[in-house]
């Protein structure tokens, strides 16, 4: 069995427990912190698998009740698309 | 890993289009156009999908539906499709996808 | 930009409906899905629905789904594919991505949030190795895409997710080899694990898996007892021969946009997680935006559609196509059935929560 | 059924083995008591929790079931009134219900079940019986098999099968393609 601490947590950064526990002993208490601080939830799926495992270690770990660990910041574009998309040419792009 | 040719609630299979053939890293796959690549590769028994960027694992289907990001794979030049949500066309160039992949496709050597 | 007086966003079974009641009462509505079928995960759903035999109980969940498009045809219903709505501005303008190349505009009177809720993970060791799956997404593939994701499948979960599609994988050639539950008690209704305990499947209470082992794709499965602490019991570990592992671990809603769009959150546990606040109604904190279905709180999809009925009457009321009377009259007949729909061991809890949030919302205003 | 299996039957119930136990069986309302058990044929309705759910109330066309207007209450049945015609089984989402007579012949008794599995019994086929754990308990044969549309793709089997484990008996083994 590969090593508990080497488990991945965050799918697309490939960011393991142990980043995530010592995102949070060097004081990270909230999923926005855990994603700036480790890069976990800040990949393509933007953080819909992770979130969740996210903030129950860091209740788990910092007895801060689950209510309190919002979700991560939402902003636009809420889904992955091509940069090419804020081109003024954007909508006239073919799909090469 | 196959198709259901007949189900007790479904009826027999009712493909989603025509036989069509798409090349799946240089090897021929029957598929049926309109239906998902993702689908189309695990009826070939197909299940990694892509290699990671840091560890260099397989990955493959995880949500099958547009979610998780995690089937993506480098379709026709392009990286990054998630081949859950994507319709099969005929003659599709499909990739195993290593790391964040390469426009154009092909090996980019991290493997 | 495009003008309308009501978008819908998602065209699973409450968008749909919301956006049928809309159109029912002379709104113009548009109804955006980023999928390239309406239909939601309500077409995967091939069981026959419990409820009341007046609302489609006893009936197939994608019978129901076929019923709603057939009716959202016949009202003109303009529905948008293959569009992902990327942002939400003001409350009323959403920005949207067709075919993922195309951006549009469209600005609504009213805006359904319909937009459903994504399935929980379970990290395991080996979590990430090919054969490890949502549950729902394994019902995806055998029941839209008529692929098997695998032959030896061990679930994980025991609530209704996991035990229907445990079924339907049963029914679709594959063998569940075990379903495994965390707490002492199975989740589901006995109805459902009954079917599978007699065709074979063997649940093993207070059970976690513990990894999933293989080089490219999983080959085996090791589970293991937990204690009364939830914590594994040295010893007790078993390798099952497996190639798939099912997550069934409940959903959470998806509720970005309404964050996009700043609506009023709370944190309730049993109906997901954290939801928007709303009001019996169906209206957020922000009084041009309703939400209806699992976004507002994870049930089933027979209440998802009275939600989605709901918000679209509220909807349509808002905007003067309904006398305050009519509204209500029609308000009330949902509200009974939901409370139905809500009710009994396995319903109570979720009526209780549903009450809670709908109190704050009171408090809000 | 050997004495652990049957220990583990009795001590365990619904919400943990899987299956109601014999205890929770004979409390629910809609198991036929013992008056009526073993005295033709007669609906089984082995729904033992409180969901909200009432199709085989209206599904009974001589009225032998009851939910009432709180549909989450249990399924009552009124097994006097009850034929054992069969057109309940279809109506439970739930496949929680199956027609059982014991008086089928001297040594055999019959059970309607409901089945969703590919492929099918033909008429005549010797098929395994099993019990509500998927255990084989006895030989069974297929004298019907009902795949009418009304009943939208759940067949409803009937099956011939040594009147011994007639209480245990609730299904058949599925069939291998």
């Amino acid at each position: 069995m590969e090593n508990e601490q080497n488990r991945l947590i965050c799918r697309c950064e490939e960011i393991t427990l142990e980043e995530i526990i010592q995102a949070i002993d060097n004081g990270c208490t909230s999923l926005n912190e855990i994603k700036r601080y480790t890069r976990a939830g800040m990949g393509l799926c933007q953080s819909r698998v992770c979130s969740r495992l996210i903030a129950r270690i860091i209740a788990e770990k910092t007895g801060k009740p689950l209510d309190e660990i919002v979700p991560v910041t939402a902003r636009p574009p809420s889904r992955p698309v091509r940069i090419d998309i804020f081109s003024p040419r954007g909508c006239n792009v073919k799909n090469s | 890993m196959s198709r259901i040719a007949e189900h007790p609630i479904l009826g027999p299979l009712k493909p989603s289009g025509r036989e069509v053939s798409i090349l799946v890293d240089g090897e021929e796959v029957i598929a049926y156009e309109g239906e998902m690549i993702a689908a189309a590769l695990m009826a070939s028994g197909r299940r990694v999908f892509r290699y990671t960027e840091k560890r260099r694992e397989p990955r493959g289907l995880y949500c099958a539906i547009g979610r998780c990001t995690d089937c993506v794979m480098i379709v026709n030049g392009i990286p990054n499709v998630r081949t859950c949500v994507t319709p099969v066309e005929p003659g599709m160039i499909i990739e195993t996808q290593r790391g964040i992949g390469r426009w154009g496709g092909g090996d980019h050597g991290i493997h | 930009m495009v003008f309308t007086d009501v978008a819908v966003v998602g065209a699973g079974p409450a968008g749909l409906s919301a956006a049928i009641e809309c159109a029912e009462a002379g709104a113009n509505v548009i109804l955006i899905d980023e999928n390239t079928k309406p239909g939601g995960q309500l077409f995967k759903q091939i069981h026959k629905f419990f409820g009341s035999r007046e609302h489609h109980a006893g009936v197939r969940g994608f019978r129901i789904g076929e019923e709603l498009l057939l009716r959202a045809r016949k009202l003109d219903i303009d529905v948008w594919l293959n569009c992902e709505v990327c942002g939400i501005y003001g409350g009323t303008e959403l920005w949207i991505v067709k075919n993922r190349r195309e951006s549009r505009r469209l600005k609504a009177r009213k805006i359904i949030l319909a937009t459903g809720a994504t399935e929980n993970a379970v990290a395991f060791s080996g979590w990430t190795l090919p054969g490890v799956m949502g549950a729902g997404a394994a019902q995806t593939m055998i029941n839209l895409h008529r692929v098997i994701p695998g032959n030896r499948v061990v679930m994980i979960g025991s609530g209704n997710v996991g035990v229907i599609v445990s079924y339907q994988l049963l029914q679709a050639g594959a063998d569940v080899i075990a379903v495994v539950e965390a707490a002492p008690r199975l989740g589901g209704y006995g109805v459902h694990t009954a079917k599978l305990r007699r065709a074979g499947v063997p649940f093993f209470t207070s059970h976690t898996v513990l990894e999933a082992r293989g080089k490219e794709s999983v080959e085996s499965v090791v589970i293991v007892r937990l204690d009364e602490y939830w914590k594994p019991v040295a010893g007790t570990e078993k390798e099952l021969e497996a190639d798939t592992v099912c997550i069934a671990a409940g959903l959470t809603p998806l509720i970005e946009l309404a964050m996009l769009a700043g609506c009023e959150i709370c944190f309730i546990p049993s109906l997901g997680g954290h939801v928007p606040v709303h009001d019996r109604r169906m209206r957020t904190s922000i009084e041009s935006i309703y939400v209806a279905g699992d976004i507002a709180g994870v049930e089933e999809a027979s209440t998802a559609m009275e939600e989605g009925r709901l918000s679209g009457i509220h909807a349509s009321a808002s905007l003067g196509l309904y006398s305050a009377d009519k509204e209500e009259e029609l308000s009330h007949q949902i509200w009974e059935r939901l409370d139905v729909l809500r009710s009994g061991p396995f319903g109570e809890g979720r009526r209780k929560a549903k009450e809670k949030i709908i109190s704050m919302k009171s408090m809000t205003q | 059924m050997n004495d652990t299996k049957k220990k583990a039957w009795q001590s365990e119930g619904v919400k943990t083995s899987g299956t109601p136990t014999l205890e929770e069986l004979t409390q629910t309302p809609g198991f036929p008591s013992e008056e009526f058990l073993y005295a033709g044929p007669v609906a089984f309705i082995e729904c033992v929790e409180k969901i909200p759910c009432n199709p085989c109330e209206t599904a009974c066309p001589r009225g032998a079931i009851t939910i009432g207007d709180n549909i989450t209450e249990l399924p009552m049945l009124d097994a006097g009134k009850c034929t054992g015609c069969g057109l309940c089984l279809p109506s439970c989402p739930g496949l929680a219900i199956y027609v059982k007579d014991y008086t089928f012949e001297q040594d055999r008794a019959s059970i309607i079940f409901p089945f969703e599995y590919l492929p099918l019994p033909k008429k005549g086929d010797i098929v395994e019986m099993v019990d509500r754990f998927g255990e084989t308990l006895c030989e069974g044969e297929i004298l019907m098999v009902n795949t009418s549309s009304r009943n939208d793709q759940t067949s409803l089997i009937k099956a011939a099968f040594d009147k011994r484990h007639f209480i245990g008996v609730v299904s058949m083994k599925r069939l291998v393609t």
